[in-house]
């Protein structure tokens, strides 16, 4: 018996998160793999049915502890679309900024992190400090670091504070020359390089045909960009650059990151040039009184029927960091959502890990499945 | 200046026994004999726990360095600078309860690690530290030095199969696979600064480089071979597959707590002292220094000090800054680059003798 | 929707085996950076240096890391601990009503002249830090301030009781200073004159006594029916200053107010 | 496959021609392309159709809706040719419901297949691995049933005061 199965996970450095990547190697080559998640199940979708529009915010910044605002603007636009609610421009240049540097923040992490699995420490302490920066920012403008509730149904919760902009153009410069020095460690060395390149290939028709989205398939060559091709919120408005890269290996996930960090930061620098030249109210004027805040008790439910609000059914659909993430959102007229799906990326992505990993070493596991950037908390929901 | 504390010790140790005379017993012609016995054995022990010591302060350097290379401060809590934090970390490995996994192979789990430790704690008593400072004084040092270090394998596959866990196992056959690889362009990269000097006796090799040179510059090769085989014998980044911490948890080590992970990190630590001397003695003059610099007394066991603390240094600076290879990779660098590259070493160190390099007496072998 | 701009490029693939730097470049950059971070690396002592109570810190994180701003700087709308003034608090709930975690218990507090009134005490074990209280607070009493140490070791000293929340209120740190204009509320108290009996309820506990009991004119009886022969009062809601808490609403006998469009 | 790539407005009229009677558009959907309610029996025929016809390549979501009295899958599939989303909708039976797997057509729905047999008991015939993902192997509920309460304490107290 010359083939074992090796459980890597829950609790293995190479997860990033609560799952089990379930493989089956044949001395050090992997000949089968069967990921399980579900590890960190919390819900979510269930919770949102008896929370109020508002309350389930809570809920979606800890979806994804990377990603906490993408999240947000997720569900917000789904319920916006469920409730026939417009957010005044404003809000919406916010709100790109928010996911332009949230975007920054997560691929930064991503970076550091990746790099760690590769056996470099170095960068991941680099990232670290520079994803700081990017986090007090945040802070500065949402009042919290990683769970924001910053986006409202119908707009933002306030406006960025006075010297923001500046302040944030200055993160931007130093982020310019910190983005070439983390290609610097990574492209010049040799060792780099011959661990990346030509490793967990994945091609453009395989990728489509599993479902894959966001950078792992912009790297094979396919430019499917949500932001682009069915842009929401200010997107339409911003000059930008759809990142591929046609290796469909590590080392393609990671140049594509690179770039559309360095994308992100053009975005950002746009966003604060508009954001500084068109002052204006961030919250719609008028929300239904359940969605709003404050909200008070929602009286008997004989009533419910009395109000009449429209019924409807909200989805959303944006790039994430990790790719393509939905929100499907049905609205009965209650005070909570009917029903409120929530599509991950990571939850396809991690799904096609066989197709990734067959054929490579348990070597190569933490550089394959570190460059599909997986985060549980999006996953398991 | 081992004399100067030999005497000394010599003369604590008889007053010791003038004192104990009345108590105890001891034959009177036994006296003087049993005194040089004693004050040898204490003279060894106090060498051989400086070296001891320096592995705890070798740790904090790497601690301090890579929180520098980092951007980072690095432990700084314990002791000045942190210093004694590594003692405090020892003593909570020491409290902890030792324990075996349910299935594993108690002999061999618990004798794994500790005869890593042991194996590698002896290399340090043959180690010179200055001219004829060493526990103990072995004229084939260098070659007893190297078998005693080739022994490691074959204890951490002993304790990484008693553990019983998959990820042990890997670790172990990777490890075993690795050492034996590198172990060769190893000996041969050493061959070369035998062939120069015609002595196994790490004495005679310092003694000759301080005459004439240090063996760097010459076998420039050989020394960055020895310099990379090390890397990869001593289980570092970029060669640290064996505890390839992202994919194999702990590697060999996984399954250790407590004072048996202990015995396993120190090994790890006396092996990278080990090899910082053995690179320091064999190609950057020992304690020796130009212009006289380590005629002062003590200036050459400083001297010693300082030059590992850098070599080390820049085993510190390679982790900081190159991830890990692959197993594939590893093993191809070492049997299809390194040895090849080793075998011209020794072309190149005969080729030297043969044109009449001044440091060959070969009759002292 | 069609965008205006947004086009495709190709990232760059990797130089040749040839030209790589091996390992030179990264070591390079690594060195570097260790002389640069010699001195002073970026590390933030925080527990040696408190963040807030210390005015310096600034200026001295400004100093100590390399980067451009403050790294850590506790800026003023940080979400931290609550702070109650308790003696403009209106008893509304709706704090507690707004809150996601249901960590807002309303409990008795000392009014002075004997009497008592609500007033919320916060868990902060349970508590996520949305800030939908603060928000939801009619009167700004309940504020979010930026000191952000609970740490504690004891289960119950996470419960900040509302005396607890009024020293740090008393400690003047800086407010929260991005209190949002809410949107403004589209619904009203209606009420369902078909169900009232008139019991004074909603009038009684409305925190600002915005509800007063109003004679209504007497309806014409139909024949055949009889009235009763009381006073028929019925609320009427003066919705500027109501702060649509929805007391009235919880405690109505008869379920005849609800929430509705104004008319 | 782009050669033979029907044009969004082909779309509707290609479908009814090819599936007459089994395939409703749904109105009223501004944020997709179209909104289609198709009979259990075509589900995989249609897939397949819009796949190979449609350019509907990539099929990002199976979900499920619980309307007590039965139970609605939704398809959602995007296009890179038309940059759209479009959703499919199947009714299914609440109790029993089983339809179609469409794991054959594109194997992204693999996942979520199982997810929304997980979630709300909906069997997939012909998946090839139609096991739970989320929740734990033996679990008895499927959670998103309207059926299931939630049980936690706090939760019911969010309910009590919500409802």
């Amino acid at each position: 018996m010359s083939e074992m199965w090796i459980n890597m996970g829950p609790q293995h450095p190479m997860t990033h998160g609560l799952w089990n990547l379930r493989i089956k190697v044949d001395g050090e080559l992997i000949v089968d793999a069967d990921p399980e998640i579900g590890y960190l199940h919390r819900g979510i979708e269930k919770i949102c049915e008896y929370r109020r529009y508002n309350e389930v915010i809570t809920l979606m910044d800890r979806t994804c502890y990377v990603a906490g605002i993408a999240w947000e603007q997720l569900y917000i636009m789904a319920a916006e679309g469920a409730l026939g609610i417009t957010p005044p421009a404003r809000a919406e240049y916010i709100r790109v900024l928010s996911q332009e540097l949230q975007r920054l923040s997560s691929h930064i992490i991503w970076y550091a992190a990746y790099v760690q699995d590769i056996g470099l420490m170095t960068p991941f302490l680099y990232g670290m400090r520079d994803r700081d920066l990017v986090l007090d920012l945040f802070q500065s403008y949402t009042g919290a670091r990683m769970t924001y509730e910053y986006m409202r149904v119908g707009g933002v919760r306030n406006d960025v504070p006075v010297g923001f902009t500046d302040r944030c153009r200055k993160v931007m410069d130093w982020l310019d020359g910190k983005l070439v020095e983390y290609e610097k460690v990574c492209d010049n060395s040799t060792i780099f390089l011959d661990r990346t390149i030509g490793v967990g290939i994945l091609k453009a028709k395989e990728a489509i045909q599993d479902g894959i989205t966001g950078p792992v398939l912009r790297a094979a060559n396919v430019a499917r960009d949500i932001r682009r091709d069915r842009p929401y919120s200010a997107y339409p408005e911003i000059d930008f650059d759809v990142a591929i890269h046609d290796g469909a290996d590590c080392y393609g996930r990671y140049r594509v990151r690179m770039e559309e960090m360095k994308q992100s930061v053009r975005i950002v620098r746009q966003v604060l040039d508009w954001l500084d030249r068109n002052p204006g109210p961030v919250l719609a004027e008028k929300v239904p009184r359940f969605v709003g805040t404050p909200s008070p008790p929602p009286g008997k439910e004989i009533y419910v029927e009395r109000r009449g609000y429209p019924k409807g059914r909200g989805f959303s659909s944006m790039e994430e960091p990790h790719g393509e993430a939905m929100a499907y959102i049905i609205n009965e007229g209650a005070e909570h959502p009917y029903r409120a799906k929530l599509r991950s990326p990571v939850f396809v992505n991690i799904a096609a890990a066989k197709d990734y990993l067959i054929g490579y070493r348990i070597s190569d596991i933490p550089a394959i499945m570190g460059s599909v950037d997986v985060c549980l908390g999006e996953a398991d929901r | 200046m081992v004399d100067t504390i030999y005497s000394v010790v010599y003369a604590l140790v008889v007053y010791a026994l003038n004192l104990l005379g009345p108590i105890v017993p001891i034959a009177p012609s036994l006296g003087p004999g049993l005194a040089v016995w004693l004050s040898y054995l204490v003279v060894g022990a106090i060498i051989f726990a400086f070296s001891l010591v320096n592995v705890l302060v070798f740790i904090w350097w790497e601690r301090k360095l890579l929180g520098r290379f980092m951007d980072r401060r690095g432990a700084m809590h314990v002791g000045y600078a942190g210093l004694l934090q590594n003692l405090a970390d020892g003593l909570k490995l020491f409290r902890k309860q030792p324990f075996a996994p349910k299935d594993a192979d108690e002999l061999g789990y618990y004798f794994g690690p500790t005869a890593y430790l042991v194996m590698s704690v002896m290399i340090l008593g043959l180690i010179p530290l200055s001219f004829g400072v060493s526990g103990g004084v072995v004229p084939l040092s260098l070659l007893v030095a190297l078998a005693l270090f080739s022994f490691a394998p074959l204890f951490i596959f002993i304790a990484s199969w008693s553990s019983n866990n998959k990820y042990s196992l890997i670790g172990g056959m990777r490890t075993a696979a690795q050492l034996v690889a590198y172990e060769i362009p190893l000996l041969l990269a050493v061959v070369g600064v035998v062939a120069l000097t015609g002595s196994f006796d790490l004495n005679v090799i310092v003694g000759d480089q301080a005459r004439y040179g240090w063996f760097g510059l010459p076998l420039f090769l050989g020394l960055l071979l020895f310099f990379v085989a090390m890397l990869a014998e001593v289980e570092r980044i970029p060669f640290d597959l064996p505890e390839a911490e992202a994919e194999l948890v702990e590697g060999w080590s996984t399954e250790f707590g407590g004072m048996l992970f202990a015995f396993t990190m120190m090994g790890d630590y006396v092996r990278a002292l080990i090899g910082s001397y053995l690179i320091v003695l064999l190609f950057l003059g020992g304690w020796s220094m130009p212009w006289g610099l380590s005629n002062f007394p003590l200036s050459g066991l400083v001297f010693f000090q300082v030059k590992t603390y850098v070599v080390f240094a820049i085993f510190i600076w390679v982790r900081a800054s190159l991830p890990r290879v692959r197993t594939d990779q590893l093993l191809q660098i070492g049997w299809k680059r390194m040895l090849p590259l080793a075998m011209l070493n020794i072309v190149w160190a005969l080729a030297l003798v043969v044109w009449g390099w001044p440091t060959i007496h070969w009759p002292v072998l | 929707m069609e965008t205006k701009y947004g086009k495709t490029v190709k990232v760059a693939a990797p130089p040749p085996a040839g030209v790589r730097g091996i390992v030179v470049q990264p070591m390079a950059l690594v060195a570097r950076q260790f002389f640069k971070s010699l001195w002073r690396p970026s590390t933030i002592l925080y527990p040696m240096k408190e963040r807030l109570e210390n005015p310096e810190f600034r200026e001295e994180v400004k100093v100590e890391s390399g980067a451009p701003i403050g790294v850590g700087e506790i800026w003023d709308n940080y979400r931290g601990v609550h702070a109650l003034n308790i003696k403009t608090c209106i008893s509304c709930n709706l704090c507690a009503f707004s809150c996601p975690d249901t960590c807002i218990e309303m409990v008795n507090v000392d009014a002075g002249g004997g009497k008592s009134k609500k007033c919320p005490q916060i868990d902060y074990g349970k508590c996520s830090f949305c800030g939908f209280c603060s928000d939801a607070c009619p009167e700004g009493c309940l504020t979010m301030t930026p000191a952000y140490t609970i740490t504690t070791n004891n289960r119950k000293n996470m419960v900040y009781s509302p005396e607890r929340m009024f020293e740090v209120f008393k400690v003047k740190l800086p407010q929260n200073p991005t209190r949002i204009a809410l949107p403004a509320n589209e619904d009203v108290i209606l009420l369902d004159q078909d169900l009232c009996i008139g019991c004074n309820a909603c009038a009684r506990d409305c925190p600002t006594k915005c509800i007063t009991m109003i004679e209504i004119p007497r309806a014409e009886a139909k024949p055949g029916e009889k009235l009763p022969k009381r006073i028929w009062k019925e609320p009427s809601v003066n919705d500027s200053e109501c702060v649509r808490c929805g007391t009235c609403i919880s405690v109505c006998p008869r379920e005849c107010l609800y929430w509705g469009a104004r008319k | 496959m782009t050669g033979t790539a029907l044009s969004l407005s082909e779309l509707p009229s290609a479908l009814a021609g090819k599936f007459p009677g089994k395939v409703t558009p749904v109105p009223g959907r501004k944020d997709m392309l179209a909104a289609l309610k198709v009979l259990p029996e075509a589900i995989v025929p249609v897939s397949q159709f819009l796949r190979d016809q449609g350019t509907f390549e990539h099929c990002a979501l199976v979900s499920g809706v619980d309307w007590i009295d039965r139970i609605e899958v939704l398809y959602h599939l995007w296009s890179d040719e038309y940059k759209g989303y479009l959703e499919l909708s199947v009714d299914l039976p609440a109790d029993e419901p089983h339809v179609a797997s469409v794991t054959p057509v594109w194997s992204g729905a693999n996942w979520h297949e199982r997810e929304t047999w997980d979630m709300l008991g909906v069997r997939f015939d012909g998946h090839p691995d139609l096991r739970r993902v989320l929740m734990p192997e033996g679990y008895r509920f499927h959670p998103l049933r309207k059926s299931f309460e939630l049980r936690e304490p706090e939760e019911l107290e969010v309910k009590a005061r919500h409802v």
